[in-house]
């Protein structure tokens, strides 16, 4: 087999697990916008606000401590102790409910009936908010993130690729494992939405908001709820990304890692942001693979928009996105 | 089976009571200027009145919607049962029984025609059997519901989505109904039915409506009582049989005179108009 | 073929003219739904031609197909005593057929006056840039065919709520300024998607009276859609009864009244 | 009883469609356009000019831009920083290229050139709609950004790829670079903005903007009465993305003088626009200057007094400057989801009807 | 009193850098003012401006901090110094970007206010050719080496030196360019895992920096082989990838740790009495040294300027001039207790970069420290002397800027 073909295969298994992870930051933004037709700009700070807190909590680190000090002129930075993983995990959980419930009560419940365009603004005004108080809450430094997930080369992969190919394939094991959970979460989150009275319920307030209420759907309660999964969403997201990278800021960009797998994979659709995932991380890295090192590299950002973009002109509701119904 | 007289001795027990309410939207457009009205149990009260009269605007704000249109109750009380329901969420009113059926439909249109039935059944707490029943049983009023339930209702015909949202609301098993304008763009075949579905649940179930129709012809065959909204304002009420007597409502709402109903052709030159204000 | 110059007397006596549109077998599906099946029927020079039948006959389709937005798999539309190729519903709009929708379709962030101009568009010639300057050009077109709106706006008695933006008038109203942006067009062919839906008699009446008015002064050729039966008796020339998809009657008001069909399938009861 | 129109009657219809059909409002746009003209530039100093009146007017031009496409034809694009982007390097280059031609005739051009590359990205949105669309426009933003970044003919193959703006005049009067005097940058950027404002309030009155609006409102509908909409989009795009461009020539050539386009024009930009255009209010050529001056200023008040007046650390200023635009920002939208406009609007109702309450 | 602004980024994506190095600046200048009473007993005002490394900010920045008698300004950034360049050259206003910005800017006849002494990005470059020639016994003849760079005027500096240097010792170079903010460099590494460069040298700051080693460790790219820029080696840049960035290396041009006298005075007198900027936990660490160093070499050019004019309470051309006769010698750093903290120079019109004298140090996870490998070490004058020429001409032909110091 020519050495390039093997190369590209690897690729295409390093962008297929690249695709599972941004489907990871979509799958949040699809459970909102199916559960309310919001565009939720601030998944990506939530992602990065559920690993601070994760950190911040693992580690007994005292929240707002910088401002309580400058106020106080104080010196309290921790509580001096560290929590679990698991059961950090959990409080964390906790907080992104609280957090749901919040935004809940002093943001979307005001705005019901309101254009699409203004609650996406919204949603930004409240990335801007949450990204503040994240910092302020636990600092703007880098923080590392271990919560015990196995990181760096699979060597079994590694060992039989190379019996086969003679060249043996990279896998992340954090990768394989984000795979797996991905998975899960998909399953989970599809059986929800189908074929529960809450999914349908869900599904129904997206459509019309005023309908949903008079049928005695209660708002408040659909949209705690699925903030609160998309919250969980963004821990697991967070988690991952957050391992590989740190904590920081910057982990908030990768919501726009995820939109053109929201494009690509549908807006409504649960599995579609999967398949989306898949599509643009195999799509991108093939051709910075390919064409990539001919225009001279960092084609990744506009590539995975292009791609999408091109893909709607044929299908403009996305591969599996609820068809946007023309009628007069 | 509950006959005719004893629906009327039921009327003594109110259910919704509707005191003296004032709607404002945008903080600055009056919409109703003291509207009262009740809805005796059992009943069949129709809420009649042109365009922009504030039909819409009174069902809303019994059913809490006013919210999210920007519009809020500034005065005046609601009750239901005896209990203030002014100021709670819209969902505990359709706990309590009482539902509303939109104007202009309003299905969910991304949902099936079975799922949007569904969705109606939201609040009840007995069980798929039961709400599998109730489901054939709008099937049953709607047999054309029943040759589209899986189509999307956003795809549906104008009737046919109507027909949704009745069946969705009749999902709720409710106790009161509150109906806008249920006979808009149907069929006069299937006016007949909706309103014939009316009478079945009011005599048969005991369902109670309030009634907002501007096909004041109909409505008054079928209400027991009846209000005259204008622009915001009640400006007559009573008994069905009076009101399809009195010569003001024949003239102007049933579009009768004196020799029967004239042809709409023959109303070409300019009318006088009656107003009350 | 058409014989165009064919006269044509209804049942009150009134001569009407030649063939402007003829519908041609025309059949419509949606994936397994079929929304027409195999329809013809024409519409003559100055009629009122009603189109009626239970929910979900594909009346609304029908209309749909006549303005170009729904493009039937078979059968073919002949406008003017010449087949229309297949086009955009802009262009059908080009040629001077306006409508009304049965969901009011008004453009809910403008006022009524501007709604109403939009009806005008086939008659705004400058180009953007003379626009862009405005004075000049622009402006006098503007001022022009603002006289021609506000004829329609008086003719409809909305003068009132001229400025008010449309999201905030009572349904009526909406329909009512959704029928002078189409009049707005001066129109050939009119189309009326259930244009007294949700009104009471009071308001039915009104309508009654600028439809026949538009029809007896301006010449309009109207089809039209409603439910209610003393309307379509009383107003139309010409009624065609659908069902299923199907045409079940066509015929003068009174044929189509006592066709036993049409009873079952949608009157119910006789209505008179 | 400050604010009245009764007994302002108009007697033609050319009267009754001008821009301030009310004569208090005429009069105090007249006001406004004096101070703006004719006292501003006699009292302005670097920091006025260069850390708030500059980006205002700047940022203003390109909120009308995205107002017309946003508010008025309803189509929302994220790729504003990348149209800017545009603008901003085609005037670098037509600045290099031909250093005798006024900055005026650039300016200009490179609106035009920008306009063109608007439509080109404006095609998709014939069959891509609502957010499916505002996402597609991002493909525009990251590529022209990645293009500007990556082909050195655009930054005429500098060492760092940054492109700085050379000195170049109007009418002899030095407009760019470090010696260009803070009046005439102003009143440069002035005359755009007049100028910009203008067009668009013509272009939205009239039968352009109505036909914007009509696809905006209900694309279908308005295709079905007469509008075609290949037509209507488009040419929205162009207008959008000229005043866009202009933005983008001004604030490089202009304001800051030199670029790093990633930077500068990366996305943060095509948010900040929107958000001015959302803030200020959706169809409405006053918001976008509500806006614009809402979101220039904001942030400097802020600092200000947080750091100036409060003597907090300048970090914590910082994160509460987040915390507060984002609120605020939440706070306006629940209030009033029309925007700035809207709340003068509906204040100016009450204040017609005042003493009255309804 | 001594103005100086601190253009500082304290939030946004390179906070965490962003915030050492101003605590170190800040606090420096805090020490003097207490423990000396200020400069030539004219206390310091530092004015701290947060820029969210924001170019828009950096103006509003600059434009209200210069009102108030500003002398020099840092601001840490390339897109900012960018900006600030033509504006600070009107206003007579010295600029130092130490180790970023414009590197022509090294040409002080063309760049009068500008100073980047005492290391640019070419001589990091070079530097790091230089560490790795000596690694080889002088040969790269035949190597691969790849450059992972942020795709941004930042990142793309050392390209054309790296390039002039792949011609001259004849190895390989690979680009790799990685766009902002540089959470996903999987086709990055996939490529240096297939092509197995020999060396990869990083250009690369925030979160790209901590990806790209945690990504090598990942593939297992020999950490030994991995050198970044002095952008790219702060403890928080290998920290996240645990003891797998054991290994890793990364250019200097400053001392690293707290192992110096200085520190026991900013201890006494700032830390332990409260008066530290920031939180006060970053003592000693990278970033926090050079922010340190940059106050530092400011504070001496205030000396020098305050000796050449006789004032003490200088105004911004005195500083200029000040910085313009700096000379940095070993017993002058010695007395300030920072012994070796950065090389030996000495400044002239003509040379505003200094020496450019580029160190090497590696990164141990085990104790969590920088060790040196290398001294301050001279880079390839030739080499980057030509391309200062080459790139200030040219900037000064497009200026119409006529050429000063003769
Ligand atoms: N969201 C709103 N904002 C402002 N005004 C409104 C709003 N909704 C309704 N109105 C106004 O309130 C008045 C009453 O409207 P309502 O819809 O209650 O009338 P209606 O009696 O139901 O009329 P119809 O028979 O046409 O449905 C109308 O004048 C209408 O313009
Ligand atoms: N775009 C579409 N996609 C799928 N099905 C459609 C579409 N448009 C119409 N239909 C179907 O075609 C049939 C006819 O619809 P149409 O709207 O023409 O009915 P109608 O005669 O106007 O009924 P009504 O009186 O209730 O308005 C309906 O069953 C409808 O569900
Ligand atoms: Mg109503
Ligand atoms: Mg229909």
């Amino acid at each position: 087999m020519s050495e390039q073909l093997v190369f590209a295969m690897e690729v295409i298994l390093n962008g297929l697990m690249a695709g599972v992870l941004y489907a990871l930051v979509a799958l949040g933004f699809v459970l909102i916008y199916k559960a309310s037709g919001i565009f939720n700009y601030a998944q990506g700070v939530m992602a990065l606000f559920a690993a601070m807190t994760l950190v911040g909590i693992m580690n007994g680190q005292v929240p707002f401590a910088h401002v309580i000090n400058a106020t106080f002129g104080t010196h309290v930075y921790n509580f001096g102790w560290t929590i679990p993983a698991l059961l950090a995990i959990l409080l964390t959980m906790a907080v992104m409910v609280v957090l749901a419930w919040a935004v809940q009560q002093f943001v979307m419940r005001h705005l019901v009936g309101q254009e699409p365009i203004i609650l996406f603004m919204a949603t930004i005004g409240l990335a801007y908010f949450l990204e503040g108080v994240a910092d302020l809450m636990w600092g703007s430094e880098i923080k590392t993130l271990d919560v015990g997930l196995p990181q760096g080369i699979n060597l079994w992969l590694d060992e039989v690729t190379f019996n086969i190919f003679g060249y043996g394939f990279f896998i992340d094991n954090l990768d394989i494992v984000a795979t797996v959970i991905a998975a899960l979460l998909v399953g989970a989150l599809v059986a929800f939405s189908q074929y529960t009275k809450q999914g349908r319920a869900m599904r129904a307030v997206a459509d019309d908001h005023q309908a949903a209420l008079s049928v005695g759907i209660s708002l408040n309660f659909i949209w705690i709820m699925v903030w609160s999964v998309a919250g969980f969403v963004a821990l697991v997201a967070g988690i991952m990304w957050g391992t590989k990278s740190g904590v920081q800021f910057s982990l908030s960009l990768i919501a726009l890692k995820a939109l053109p797998v929201l494009m690509l994979g549908g807006f409504t659709s649960i599995p579609g942001a999967i398949v989306g995932g898949l599509i643009i991380g195999v799509g991108e890295k093939l051709f910075e693979f390919a064409i990539g090192p001919m225009v001279g590299g960092a084609t990744e950002n506009w590539f995975a928009y292009v791609l999408a973009l091109i893909f709607l002109v044929f299908r403009p509701q996305g591969l599996f996105g609820e068809k946007i119904i023309e009628r007069v | 089976m509950l006959d005719a007289a004893q629906t009327t001795d039921v009327q003594a027990e109110t259910l919704l009571e509707v005191n003296n309410i004032e709607v404002i939207y945008n903080h600055v457009i009056l919409v109703l200027k003291g509207v009262s009205l009740t809805v005796p149990k059992g009943g069949i009260t129709a809420l009649l009145g042109g365009n922009g009269a504030g039909k819409t605007t009174t069902l809303k704000a019994v059913s809490n919607l006013l919210h999210s249109e920007r519009g809020e109750v500034t005065k005046g009380s609601i009750k239901y049962r005896g209990q203030s329901v002014h100021e709670s969420d819209p969902a505990v009113l359709v706990e309590k029984g009482v539902i509303q059926v939109m104007e202009g439909r309003h299905c969910f249109e991304h949902l099936t025609v079975e799922e949007n039935l569904l969705t109606g059944a939201y609040t009840r707490k007995d069980g798929g059997a039961a709400i599998q029943r109730d489901l054939e049983l709008v099937y049953n009023y709607f047999p054309r519901l029943k040759e589209r339930r899986r189509s999307q209702a956003g795809y549906t015909s104008g009737g046919e989505q109507q027909m949704v949202a009745m069946g969705r609301a009749l999902m709720s098993r409710p106790e009161t109904i509150l109906l806008d304008e249920p006979s808009m763009g149907l069929a006069p075949q299937l006016v007949e039915e909706i309103f014939g579905i009316v009478k079945d649940l009011n005599e048969q179930e005991g369902v109670s409506f309030l009634l907002a129709e501007q096909n004041t012809n109909v409505a008054l065959r079928f209400a027991h009582y009846g209000y005259i909204l204008e622009s915001g304002r009640v400006v007559m009420d009573g008994p069905a049989a009076e009101l399809r007597e009195n010569p003001d409502v024949k003239e102007f709402y049933l579009g009768m005179s004196d020799e029967g109903r004239k042809s709409f052709r023959d109303v070409r030159s300019y009318r006088r108009r009656k107003r009350w204000l | 073929m058409l014989d165009n110059s064919e006269e044509y007397v209804t049942e009150d006596g009134r001569k009407i003219g030649g063939v402007v549109m003829e519908m041609k077998n025309i059949t419509l599906r949606f994936g397994g739904v079929v929304a027409i099946k195999d329809i013809s029927f024409d519409i003559r020079e100055g009629e009122i031609r009603a189109i009626i039948g239970p929910n979900g006959a594909g009346k609304s389709s029908m209309l749909n197909v006549i303005s170009g937005f729904y493009v039937p798999q078979e059968g073919e539309v002949w406008f003017h005593g010449s087949k229309r190729p297949p086009m955009r519903p802009y262009d059908v709009a080009r040629q001077g057929i306006a409508r009304t929708f049965q969901n009011i379709a008004l453009f809910e962030g403008m006022s009524v006056l501007d709604n109403v101009m939009t009806g005008r568009l086939n008659y705004m010639k400058t180009n953007i840039l003379q626009q862009a300057i405005w004075r000049g050009k622009a402006e006098a077109e503007e001022t022009k065919n603002r006289e021609a709106v506000e004829k329609m706006i008086d003719f409809l008695e909305i003068q009132h709520i001229r400025k008010t933006p449309v999201s905030r008038l009572p349904y009526g109203l909406k329909k009512r300024v959704e029928l002078a942006r189409a009049l707005a067009a001066e129109p050939k062919l009119l189309l009326l998607d259930e244009p007294m839906a949700g009104m009471n008699v009071e308001e039915k009446e009104d309508m009654s009276r600028f439809i026949l008015d538009v029809n007896d002064e301006f010449g309009t050729t109207i089809a039209l859609i409603e439910h209610d039966m003393g309307v379509v008796m009383d107003l139309s020339d010409r009624v065609v009864v659908m069902d299923y998809g199907k045409k079940i009657g066509d015929g003068t008001p009174h044929e189509v009244r006592n066709n036993q069909e049409v009873i079952d399938a949608y009157l119910g009861v006789s209505h008179d | 009883m400050f604010y009245r129109e009764a007994g302002d009657f108009k007697v033609s219809y050319r009267d009754d469609s001008q821009t301030f059909p009310i004569k208090f409002d005429r009069y105090r746009y007249y006001v406004v356009l004096a101070v703006a003209f004719g006292i501003i530039p006699f009292i302005i100093n670097d920091y006025w000019a260069n850390a708030l009146l500059l980006p205002f007017l700047i940022y203003a031009i390109a909120a009308i831009g995205l107002n017309i496409l946003v508010g008025y034809c309803g189509q929302v694009s994220l790729g504003t920083g990348g149209f800017m982007a545009v603008g901003a390097y085609a005037c670098y280059k037509l600045m290099t290229a031909f250093p005798d031609v006024s900055m005026f005739i650039h300016v200009l051009l490179a609106g035009g050139i920008t306009a063109i590359v608007g439509v080109l990205f404006g095609l998709p949105s014939l069959r891509i709609k609502g957010f499916y669309l505002a996402v597609a426009t991002l493909a525009a933003q990251f590529f022209l950004v990645w293009l500007f970044n990556r082909v050195p003919w655009f930054y005429n193959y500098s060492a760092s790829g940054q492109i700085n703006a050379p000195e170049r005049d109007v009418f002899g009067i030095i407009i760019t670079g470090p010696n260009a005097p803070a009046w005439a940058t102003y009143l440069f950027c002035l005359i755009f903005l007049t100028l910009c404002a203008i067009l668009a309030r013509n272009l939205t009155r009239g039968t352009t903007g109505r036909t914007w609006m009509a696809i905006r409102d209900m694309d279908i509908a308005a295709e079905i009465i007469g509008v075609n909409p290949l037509k209507a989009k488009l040419t929205a795009f162009a207008v959008s993305s000229f005043f866009v461009g202009i933005a983008g020539a001004l604030f490089f050539a202009v304001y800051l003088g030199a670029v790093e386009v990633g930077e500068v024009f990366g996305i943060q930009k095509s948010f900040l626009v929107l958000f001015m255009v959302i803030i200020g209010g959706l169809g409405s050529i006053f918001g976008s200057f509500a806006g614009a001056a809402f979101l220039v200023l904001l942030p400097v008040v802020l600092k200000v007094v947080g750091v100036d007046v409060l003597g907090w650390p300048t970090d914590i200023v910082a994160h509460l400057q987040l915390v507060i635009v984002g609120a605020l920002i939440v706070m306006f939208l629940i209030l009033e989801p029309h925007g700035l406009a809207q709340l003068w609007r509906v204040a100016k109702e009450k204040l017609r009807l005042w003493p009255f309450p309804h | 009193d001594l103005v100086i602004p601190d253009l500082s980024y304290r939030t946004g994506p390179y906070a965490a850098g962003g915030i050492p190095f101003s605590d170190g600046y800040n606090d420096y200048f805090t020490l003097l003012n207490e423990r000396d009473g200020g400069i030539g007993g004219v206390p310091v005002r530092v004015i701290e401006c947060e820029t969210g490394y924001n170019t828009e900010k950096g103006v509003e920045c600059y434009e209200s901090t210069k009102g108030e008698g500003a002398l020099v300004y840092q601001p840490l950034s390339t897109g900012i110094t960018y900006q600030l360049i033509p504006k600070v050259t009107a206003d007579g206003i010295p600029l130092h970007t130490m180790g970023y910005g414009r590197t022509s800017a090294a040409n002080g006849k063309v760049f009068s206010n500008v100073f980047n002494y005492p290391a640019n990005y070419w001589n990091g470059a070079s530097g790091a050719i230089n560490y790795l020639l000596g690694e080889n016994g002088d040969d790269l003849s035949g190597k691969k080496i790849a450059l992972v760079y942020h795709n941004s005027a930042y990142g793309k500096e050392p390209i054309r030196t790296l390039e002039t240097l792949a011609e001259k010792h004849g190895y390989d170079l690979t680009l790799l360019p990685v766009d902002h903010p540089g959470q996903e460099q999987k086709s990055q590494w996939l490529q240096i895992r297939r092509e197995k460069p020999d060396y990869v040298i990083m250009w690369g700051w925030g979160v790209m920096n901590q990806v790209a080693v945690q990504e090598a460790a990942n593939i297992r790219f020999p950490m030994e082989n991995f050198i970044g820029v002095w952008w790219s080696g702060a403890e928080f840049d290998v920290e996240p990838a645990g003891d797998k960035a054991t290994g890793y290396k990364a250019l200097t041009f400053t001392g690293l740790g707290d192992d110096y006298p200085v520190y026991d005075d900013l201890r006494q007198y700032v830390a332990d009495a409260g008066k530290a900027a920031g939180a006060g936990d970053q003592l000693g660490a990278v970033q926090y040294n050079r922010g340190l160093y940059a106050a530092m070499l400011a504070s001496e050019a205030i000396k020098t300027a305050q000796e050449m004019h006789g004032v003490a309470d200088i105004d911004a051309s005195m500083m200029r001039d000040g910085m313009e006769a700096l000379e940095m010698t070993n017993a002058k750093m010695d007395s300030l207790g920072m012994a070796g903290f950065g090389p030996e120079f000495s400044v002239s019109c003509e040379n505003h970069g200094g020496p450019g004298l580029v160190g090497v140090v590696q990164w141990d996870a085990s104790t969590g420290t920088w060790n040196k490998l290398q001294d301050f070490m001279p880079t390839d004058a030739e080499v980057i002397g030509a391309l200062i020429a080459e790139d200030s001409a040219a900037y000064a032909a497009e200026n119409n800027i006529s050429q000063r110091c003769e």
